[in-house]
């Protein structure tokens, strides 16, 4: 801790963060029981996703000088963030059926579906 | 592409002889199912024109010429080199005529099916034209093509109109049609190989001419491993010990025309397939395995033979001794010489009229009499003389009678054989005598013995039902008392087709050091 | 002249070609009328039967030219690449012979069977088989190759099982008409191994060609050490005799085979067929000779031992068939080791002699039954000879012939081999066959006392049998009286019918002395025992109690093979049954039902739970890439799935 | 790269863009009961748009859009041509099943279309974020179509699950994505093919792997498989059958573009080809054996169609002209095949609301059109000649072995024809079982011609394949 | 100074997903979630993305947040304290999650072959530039884009009330 201030903050910084937090809501997907909090750790990987996006887009050489290439990452991670909000709105929307239907929002018990 | 001339005038024989059922099919699709006799004449018919046609090609076949007469090309699959190439030579043209026999005589001998007429008939006819087209292709591709379409109609026929004895119909019909899948999955595995092999240079092909013209494509590796998948999925079809086991339950579960159609001609198509493709094109595979084919051989003659002495269903008795016959087939195609596949394919041929006339005849018992239980059954011949006739014709046949087409196929077999593998041979002749035991105690025990009066009301077989009996009858003296009708055919098929060059080369080329 | 019978004898082909129409003809058309039908195939074999007797003058005014150079039809029959086989027919004088035996005996037993099978319902359907029969035995007879010959020895095989089977009602018929049938044929696999191997060997099965190639290539054969292979080839071809003609060990049909109708007896399982395996040899005889002397040796040994174990057995039966019956495989051993002690003349001798007093007294005996109303057993007959005059003389006749009482025909065969056999150096058979002779002379001289000189039984009520019947024991009844004087030096059989040189031998009236002897001593015997009585035959059979039950059983070869069949070959058949189902079978339901198994048990991986699902896939992953890994230094070096391909 | 009019180009994805659009404006703007013809107008248009493809096909230019980011080349129309002409059949095949539906009937034809766009978008897409737009919208409106019988508890399980796992693999296909675009500092996949190459890294080997699971996930590739049976139960039959047929091929239109571009660069060694090769192995047996216990018909196709992945992936491996010609034809033939079975299916549901394996108890004394339908499409999977599934598989399996890659086509022939037995199980109860008390299912119009259709297509191409093998080999050719 | 502010926000980020997925009352994990989004846009920031950082902070930590905890209100039963809880295969699902964590660790750490910039690069970014380009090279999917969301949004409804209107 008493170095933290020498560390450069590279590429392989931020890559490790995303990891983290990629894996923090893997781990949510694979080991929470209420739908929701399997959505918002879907929202936690696709973070971590986006956050690769633009900091290879800032660390990275590229071979194009053309300012539209050069964004890429940022482009990739707007289309993330909207495909992510469109997710969410349809899961939602799904989960409150399901609870309607069950009234439950407990993944454990829809297995009607099996073998 | 072949090099031979072709009879430019008759290359329409064929596909007309294999359209006559297929035109009789569509007729009853669209005959309401009510009328039922309509339907069997219509299907009649048809088998008829395909039968007079297959005649004309036996007749008008020049034996001088020999090879592949009656030809027609039309590419197909260009991309593969698949071509519409139909053709009969000495070794087709006697199969494709057993198949019309015994299509033509499978009609009569469901002349009393009552249950779901039209579509029994159109799966029947559905089932001899894929038969029939086996042994006309000339190309490889189409002959698999024939050979698996005829499996499905089988499984349905046999779970419709079945019966079930020892084992439910169901699971009779469906080990015969995976078994026979299965194995067919190894020889397009084969086939597959062979056909990339053949086409190493380009210029793919499935031509069977043309495939064994490449020879020198083939390494003696590949021939060895190929011929194992040949045998593998051939072998299941001619239910080669230990490959037999669909067969018995097969027969005993099918209604009487596939049974007849089964043992008559569909398990030839192994015999048939395994000289086409396994001798022709792969001779030195084919020696490679000769031996233990023969082994295997005369284990199923002496097997099956022993088991059909144990067997207290007709049908299983006739299964097992198809098996048991079928090994003589097998083994004579291991023996790998002009004689013995003349033999082979006579005995193809004299098996089938008899397997069917067998069948035929039970199938009238087991129709009227509800039972093929040879216990229950006895003194038959008291209330069915003709009937019996027939059984004893089928029987005599079955145990190589002379004065039946039966005997001298198998005498042939055996001069064939006897040089080859004698001590394989001797087994095998001595499974003539197991043969008679069982042969001749079910007809003791069907026909003869005192009158039953619970059988008294079984009429004898009359009418349509008679035409099994008199054509199959007709047949198998016919070729037992003049084989050259027969045999010279086959033989013409043997000798202008080079079988002789190709074993010659076989045993000069010596397998470089391989074996 | 010789070419005006050349052309005679071109027709011989007529001889079984016709009652072979007359087969077709009753079989197809005519089957519903009895009248029509007997008709048909009587004119048929009477017509073969005046044939066969031209052919058989004409082969005597032939003379010398047809005994060296028999007049041969052939016409190809099957010709494919390594098998070719010719149809065709030989006329030699031993041909004529069997001819002129074989459609005299058809016409008289088809004639007596008017009478015997009268309103029998398959009557139409016993000519049919009847002229079946005779055209393939006269087929067989004028075989020119083994192959034809092995054709029509199967058909008429066939006709055998047919006949014997006629009442197919009666299981005991049933039965008889398969046994018969399954032992010929274990006789005929090794007749078929024998043909195939020598037509492996000479590439020819016709007769006059393999002789001529045995003869010729004699030191070839020897230099490359086949000889031996030639007598494997003769005792292979002599297993078909064994069984057709009954020898030891397969001589357990015949007696079966009296289930037949009585007629059928007469003219297949004493006349004809029966001697079809003696022929055999006969036609084959340059085979054994070349390869003796083990195959001869083995012949008359085999032969001798069947002659005196069936006449064994005779003693001891009650059933009048079956007493024949046995009498029949004596006899017919001692043909066979007539032709392996080399009397080759006297045993086709004897075959002609004894089909005329064999089928006499098998048709005598038919009479008796029929008047009897189908009793068989001796013991229930006695006193016929006043009721049935004809039938008794005549059965008598037969007696004597078979006796060996001269002027008999027996007399002369018999006479012929036993001299033989001593002659050519087989003391030990002939005194077999001398004793044989006494045994037979005892048996029927037995049979006929007890039927026809015994008290009579009151509940029977014979009376001579109709004219068809008698007629043709009258025939045969001379027949067996002058049939022996075609051996007298005028008439001389062995000059036509002979193997090799012929050496000409007066008869050795001291060795025929003898063995009149023992035919009378036979005779006397039986008649002290039966007719006046002075031997207790019960207490003589109580004596030796052990051996009457033996001969009473058959020596309980019967028992042997059925325990034989029973417990080994249907045992046998009942363990690889189970081996099929359970072992063969099992393994395909076993890898159908690992097949459906592993399905249900991988369902399993489907929990329904999305998390799971979730884990499984991100599992994966890390395994997919860790192995990716992994495999990038070390798998790629293994590469399985590579090695596995085996066609590239 | 030539210059092109970006009208004509993009016609069929603007034209569906529209439709789609017009189709949920008319369930916005017109009442409920005033709306009429919306099958109708949808089967009219989408026949139009099949049409101006399939002339696109044979006549039209081959152009990459944007520098490579959008291709126009005969691969992607190819796959458009499937893509519509699977729409249509869904289409046809469910029009009594939507009428049949409570509510919102016009927008199931616009989700239906939307996800059809988002395929075309795949198959057309030359750089992987639009590959990630198209797949994201083909998914999300098959989230909602498989949720879509909303009172029913089945189908929205099945729609949550679909949807948390279709988004966590699409998380990790876009991890991979990120990856690639680390790696090389584009997203065009011409450009990445370019520089990834030389020796394998651990990153472009994780991003490969990354990008195999998120795309293997679309195709059902075991182990990533476990949502498809579930899902296909649920879904309604229609959507089942679009989904097993249109977005599995959609998704294999991405990965063969993204392996021949990227993943068969020299640096995809033998054991990539090894790993691909085991897992269309396990692929195949995996998905065969557990089709053969099932009862319920839609699971048993889901089980199969599973099975039919491996053998695609096959033809993907072979990295040959005749592989991909393969898997296109494959791919082709499995949509008439699979939507010959879904129309039964569809139909059973509709008028039995099951779709129980028991249920087709009789099926050949209630309607024979219907039951030859089945066994012949069904058949036609299980690749017996002369269907087409027959030819297709000797394509395939052809081509592997060509490679030298013989154990895979022996584990591919034996599977396909164990496969036949729980085929055959199928068809067994619609012959054999008597069905008592089972209703009549008459077949009429749409539906009727789709069964009629879909089956003389397969019988016609197993017999006569030449013109599709064309098409496949010059679809395959222009990617090479 | 910006490495300091990394590491207290990246830890922020890391520490609130912790929360996100470690808390058994759902209302705090959503207040986590959002958190956390804040915190990414933090880093975002510092890698020169402000138009992404602004999209960041008002669709997640506004919109998709407020969304869920909406969700969250209409579907609450019982305890809001558990309302939460892991599953039975909580520890199977961290192993997995950790060994993914290590494999993509690792590869991070290893890799050589990040084609890194000498310094990084500072341009760009912006909402111009970023519109010039989703409307030129990026033209296709953000049509698709539009097209998906009105799809979701279509859909959400459908699914949101078709049972209530059915039943």
């Amino acid at each position: 801790m008493m170095n933290l201030s020498n560390l450069s903050v590279g590429l392989s910084t931020y890559l490790l963060v995303g990891a983290m937090l990629f894996c923090l809501g893997l781990y949510g997907v694979l080991a929470k029981r209420n739908i929701i909090a399997l959505l918002m750790s879907i929202e936690l990987m696709l973070n971590a996703v986006n956050i690769n996006f633009v900091a290879f887009n800032r660390f990275l050489w590229n071979q194009k000088i053309d300012v539209h290439y050069l964004l890429t990452g940022h482009v990739a991670a707007i289309f993330v963030i909207v495909v992510a909000a469109a997710e969410v709105a349809v899961g939602l929307a799904l989960i409150i059926t399901i609870y309607r239907n069950r009234r439950s929002t407990n993944v454990d018990e829809l297995n009607w579906l099996k073998w | 592409m072949s090099a031979l001339p072709t009879v430019e005038s008759m290359s329409m024989l064929l596909p007309f002889t294999i359209l006559a059922p297929l035109v009789a099919m569509l007729l009853i699709v669209f005959l309401p199912k009510e009328e039922t006799k309509t339907i069997k004449i219509v299907s009649a018919m048809g088998m008829l024109v395909s039968l007079v046609l297959s005649l004309y090609a036996f007749l008008t076949y020049q034996w001088a010429e020999g090879g592949m007469q009656f030809t027609l090309t039309i590419p197909w699959v260009p991309d593969l080199g698949v071509n519409l190439a139909l053709g009969v030579d000495g070794l087709s043209l006697p199969m494709l005529l057993l198949t019309n026999l015994i299509g033509f005589a499978s009609i009569y001998a469901s002349w009393n099916i009552d249950k779901r007429v039209k579509e029994f008939f159109i799966l029947l006819l559905i089932l001899i034209a894929g038969v029939m087209g086996t042994f006309i292709a000339r190309d490889l591709f189409i002959f698999f093509l024939f050979y698996e379409i005829v499996v499905i109609p089988i499984y349905i026929m046999v779970v419709i109109w079945g019966s079930t004895k020892r084992v439910t119909k169901e699971y009779a019909a469906m080990k015969l049609t995976i078994y026979l899948l299965i194995g067919s999955a190894f020889l397009l595995v084969g086939m597959v190989a062979l056909y990339l092999a053949a086409g190493a240079n380009g210029n793919p092909t499935f031509m069977f001419d043309q495939l064994a013209a490449r020879q020198d494509l083939y390494s003696p590796a590949f021939q060895k491993v190929a011929f194992a998948l040949m045998i593998i999925g051939f072998g299941s079809l001619i239910s080669m010990f230990p490959f037999h086991s669909w067969s018995p339950d097969g027969y005993a579960g099918a209604p009487t025309a596939v049974s007849m159609i089964h043992a008559g001609v569909l398990k030839k198509i192994g015999g048939y397939g395994l000289i086409r493709l396994g001798i022709f094109v792969l001779p030195v595979g084919a020696k490679f395995w000769a031996p233990y084919i023969a082994t295997l051989a005369v284990v199923s003659v002496l097997y099956a033979a022993f088991i059909a002495l144990a067997q207290k269903d007709l049908k299983y008795v006739v299964g097992y001794s198809s098996v048991s016959h079928m090994g003589y087939v097998i083994i004579a195609i291991a023996a790998l010489n002009p004689t013995a596949v003349t033999g082979a394919v006579g005995m193809m041929f004299a098996h089938g009229v008899m397997a069917a006339l067998f069948f035929s005849m039970i199938g009238f018992i087991y129709e009227k009499s509800h039972t093929r239980n040879i216990a229950d059954l006895g003194g038959l011949a008291h209330q069915m003389p003709r009937l019996a006739i027939g059984f004893v014709i089928a029987g005599m046949a079955s145990l190589g009678l002379p004065g039946t087409v039966n005997f001298i196929t198998e005498f042939t077999i055996f001069m064939g054989v006897i040089n080859v593998f004698p001590v394989h041979a001797v087994l095998g002749i001595a499974g003539i005598i197991f043969t008679a035991v069982y042969i001749l105690r079910t007809i003791a025990n069907v026909l003869f013995g005192p009158r039953r009066s619970e059988w008294d009301h079984l009429t004898d077989i009359r009418g349509p039902e008679l035409v099994p009996l008199v054509l199959f009858g007709f047949v198998i003296f016919f070729a037992g008392i003049f084989p050259n009708v027969l045999l010279g055919m086959i033989d013409t098929g043997v000798t202008s087709s080079g079988l002789a060059k190709v074993l010659e080369t076989v045993s000069q080329a010596k397998m470089g050091g391989l074996f | 002249m010789f070419k005006e019978m050349h052309d005679l004898f071109q027709w011989a082909w007529l001889i079984p070609a016709l009652p072979f129409l007359s087969f077709l003809i009753i079989a197809f058309i005519t089957k519903r009328s009895k009248r029509l039908s007997s008709t048909v195939s009587i004119l048929a074999i009477l017509t073969s039967l005046s044939l066969a007797i031209a052919i058989g003058l004409g082969v005597i005014q032939a003379g010398k030219e047809i005994v060296e150079h028999p007049a041969i039809v052939n016409v190809n029959w099957l010709n494919i690449v390594g098998l070719q086989i010719d149809f065709g027919t030989i006329v030699d004088p031993l041909s004529a012979m069997m001819l002129f035996v074989v459609t005299l005996v058809a016409s008289m037993v088809q004639i007596y069977s008017l009478g015997y099978m009268h309103g029998d319902e398959g009557f139409s359907r016993y000519y049919a088989y009847q002229s079946l029969f005779a055209s393939s035995m006269l087929g067989m007879v004028l075989a020119t190759n083994l192959l034809q010959l092995f054709i029509f020895w199967e058909l008429v095989g066939l006709c055998s099982y047919l006949l014997i089977g006629f009442w197919f009602f009666k299981v005991s018929a049933r039965e008889a008409a398969k046994k018969a049938f399954m032992t010929t044929r274990v006789g005929d696999f090794g007749l078929l191994l024998g043909m195939l191997f020598l037509y492996t060997k000479f590439g020819t099965l016709d007769f006059a060609a393999l002789s001529a190639a045995l003869n010729t290539n004699f030191q070839d054969v020897l230099v490359i050490g086949t000889a031996g292979y030639v007598t494997v080839m003769a005792f292979l071809v002599f297993l078909g005799p064994i069984g057709k003609s009954g020898q030891f060990p397969l001589h357990v049909w015949l007696p079966d085979a009296m289930e037949g109708p009585t007629p059928v007896s007469a003219l297949i399982h004493a006349a004809t067929m029966v001697v079809a395996g003696v022929y055999l040899v006969a036609r084959m005889y340059f085979l054994f000779d070349f390869a003796s002397p083990a195959a001869l040796q083995f012949i008359a040994g085999l032969g001798a031992f069947t002659a005196i174990f069936a006449a064994s057995i005779a003693i001891a039966q009650d059933d009048i068939k079956r007493i024949l019956a046995y009498s029949t495989l004596s006899q017919l051993g001692y043909m066979m080791f007539a032709l392996g002690v080399g009397s080759y003349s006297g045993s086709m001798f004897h075959l002609m002699t004894h089909a005329f007093f064999k089928a006499l007294m098998f048709l005598g005996a038919g009479s008796v039954i029929y008047a009897l109303h189908h009793k068989q057993d001796i013991w229930d007959m006695g006193g016929l000879w006043k009721k049935m005059p004809i039938t008794g003389t005549t059965f008598f006749i037969g007696v004597l012939a078979i006796s060996g009482m001269p002027p008999f025909a027996g007399f002369w065969s018999k006479d012929e081999i036993l001299a033989n056999a001593l002659h050519n150096g087989h003391p030990i058979i002939y005194g077999v066959g001398l004793f044989t002779a006494f045994l037979t002379a005892f048996y029927m001289s037995r049979l006929f006392f007890v039927v026809f000189m015994g008290p009579e039984k009151p509940e029977n009520h014979p009376h001579e049998s109709p004219w068809s019947m008698t007629i043709p024991l009258m025939i045969l009844a001379f027949f067996s009286v002058f049939g022996g004087f075609v051996a007298l030096p005028e008439h001389n059989f062995a000059w036509y019918i002979h193997y090799g040189e012929f050496h000409h031998e007066a008869i050795a009236w001291g060795l025929a002395g003898i063995s009149v002897l023992a035919g009378l001593l036979g005779i006397g015997l039986a008649y002290i025992t039966y007719v006046k009585k002075l031997i207790s035959a019960e207490s003589v059979a109580g004596q030796f109690s052990g051996v009457y039950k033996l001969l009473k059983n058959k020596y309980y070869v019967d028992e042997l093979y059925l325990w034989i069949i029973k417990n080994i070959m249907d045992g046998m058949a009942k363990v690889l049954y189970w081996f099929d189902i359970y072992i063969v079978d099992g393994i395909v339901n076993g890898l159908a039902l690992v097949t459906r198994g592993s399905g249900k048990v991988l369902r399993r991986t489907n929990t329904g739970q999305l998390q799971t699902y979730a884990m499984v896939f991100f599992f994966a992953v890390v395994v997919i890439f860790m192995a990716f890994a992994i495999g990038e230094s070390q798998l790629a070096a293994i590469n399985p799935l590579a090695t596995l391909g085996g066609a590239k | 790269m030539v210059e092109f009019n970006f009208a004509t180009v993009l016609t069929p994805e603007i034209a569906i863009a529209v439709l789609s659009l017009i189709l949920l404006a008319i369930g916005l703007l017109i009442p409920a009961g005033a709306r009429k013809g919306m099958m109708p107008l949808t089967v009219f248009s989408l026949l139009g748009v099949l049409g101006y493809t399939l002339y696109d096909f044979f006549y039209g230019q081959e152009a990459a859009f944007l520098g490579g980011m959008y291709m126009h080349d005969q691969f992607a129309v190819y796959f458009k041509v499937l893509f519509l002409a699977a729409a249509l059949l869904v289409v046809l095949s469910s029009g009594g099943y939507v009428q049949k539906l409570p509510k919102h009937r016009g927008e199931f034809y616009a989700l239906l279309l939307a996800a059809t766009l988002g395929m075309m978008l795949m198959a057309g897409a030359g750089e992987l974020i639009t590959i990630y737009v198209g797949l994201e919208l083909m998914t999300i409106s098959f989230y909602i179509l498989v949720a879509y019988l909303a009172d029913d508890a089945r189908s929205s399980e099945a729609g949550i699950k679909y949807l948390v796992l279709g988004a966590t693999s699409s998380a990790i296909l876009l991890y991979g994505i990120s990856l690639i675009y680390g790696l090389t500092g584009s997203t065009q996949l011409v450009e990445v093919a370019g520089r990834l190459g030389g020796e394998l890294t651990p990153a472009s080997l994780l991003a490969t792997v990354f990008l195999l699971a998120g795309l293997g996930f679309k195709i059902s590739l075991v182990p990533f498989h476990l949502w498809g049976p579930d899902i296909y139960e649920g879904a309604p039959t229609p959507v089942t059958a679009f989904l097993a047929i249109a977005s599995k091929a959609a998704a294999f239109a991405v990965l063969i573009r993204v392996y021949l571009l990227t993943m068969n660069s020299q640096a995809f060694s033998a054991t990539g080809q090894t790993l691909l090769l085991v897992l269309a192995a396990i692929t195949m047996i995996v998905g065969n054996l557990i089709a053969i216990p099932q009862t319920n018909l839609k699971r048993l196709l889901a089980y199969s169609s599973i099975a039919q992945a491996g053998y695609l992936m096959v033809g993907i491996i072979a990295e040959s002209t005749a592989g991909i010609k393969g898997v296109l034809f494959y791919a082709m033939i499995y949509v008439f095949a699979n939507m010959g079975a879904f129309a039964v299916a569809t139909l059973i549901d509709e008028k039995q609301g099951s779709s129980e394996i028991k249920d087709l108890a009789g099926l050949w004394r209630r309607s024979p059109l219907a039951t030859v339908v089945m066994t012949a499409s069904l058949l036609s999977l299980a690749g017996i000649p002369p269907l087409a599934g027959f030819v297709g598989k000797f394509y395939l399996f052809s081509a592997a072995m060509d490679q030298g890659y013989v154990a895979i086509a022996y584990i591919g022939f034996v599977m396909s024809m164990i496969s036949v037995y729980y085929y055959l199980s199928v068809v067994k109860v619609m012959f054999l079982a008597e069905g008592e008390g089972l209703p009549d299912v008459p077949v009429h119009g749409a539906i009727k011609f789709t069964m009629v259709f879909t089956m003389l297509i397969t019988i016609a191409i197993g017999l006569y394949p030449t013109p599709l093998a064309q098409m496949a080999i010059a679809a395959a050719q222009s990617l090479f | 100074m910006s490495t300091i502010v990394f590491f207290i926000f990246a830890i922020l980020a890391i520490a609130a997903a912790w929360g996100v997925v470690t808390s058994k009352n759902i209302v705090h994990s959503a207040f986590y979630l959002a958190l956390s989004f804040a915190g990414v846009a933090v880093l975002y920031i510092l890698m020169n993305a402000d138009f992404l950082a602004a999209v960041q902070l008002l669709i997640y930590t506004g919109a998709v947040a407020v969304m869920v905890v909406f969700a969250v209100m209409l579907t609450l039963r019982g305890d809001v304290r558990e309302s939460n809880p892991e599953n039975r295969s909580w520890f199977v699902g961290a192993l997995v999650a950790v060994s993914v964590f290590a494999m993509i660790a690792l590869v991070v750490l290893t890799n050589a072959d990040w084609r890194v910039l000498a310094t990084p690069w500072t341009g760009g970014g912006s909402a111009e530039d970023m519109s010039l380009l989703l409307l030129s090279q990026f033209m296709i999917p953000f049509e698709a884009a539009a097209v998906l969301l009105t799809v979701a949004l279509i859909g959400a409804v459908i699914l949101a009330k078709g049972v209530k209107e059915s039943k």
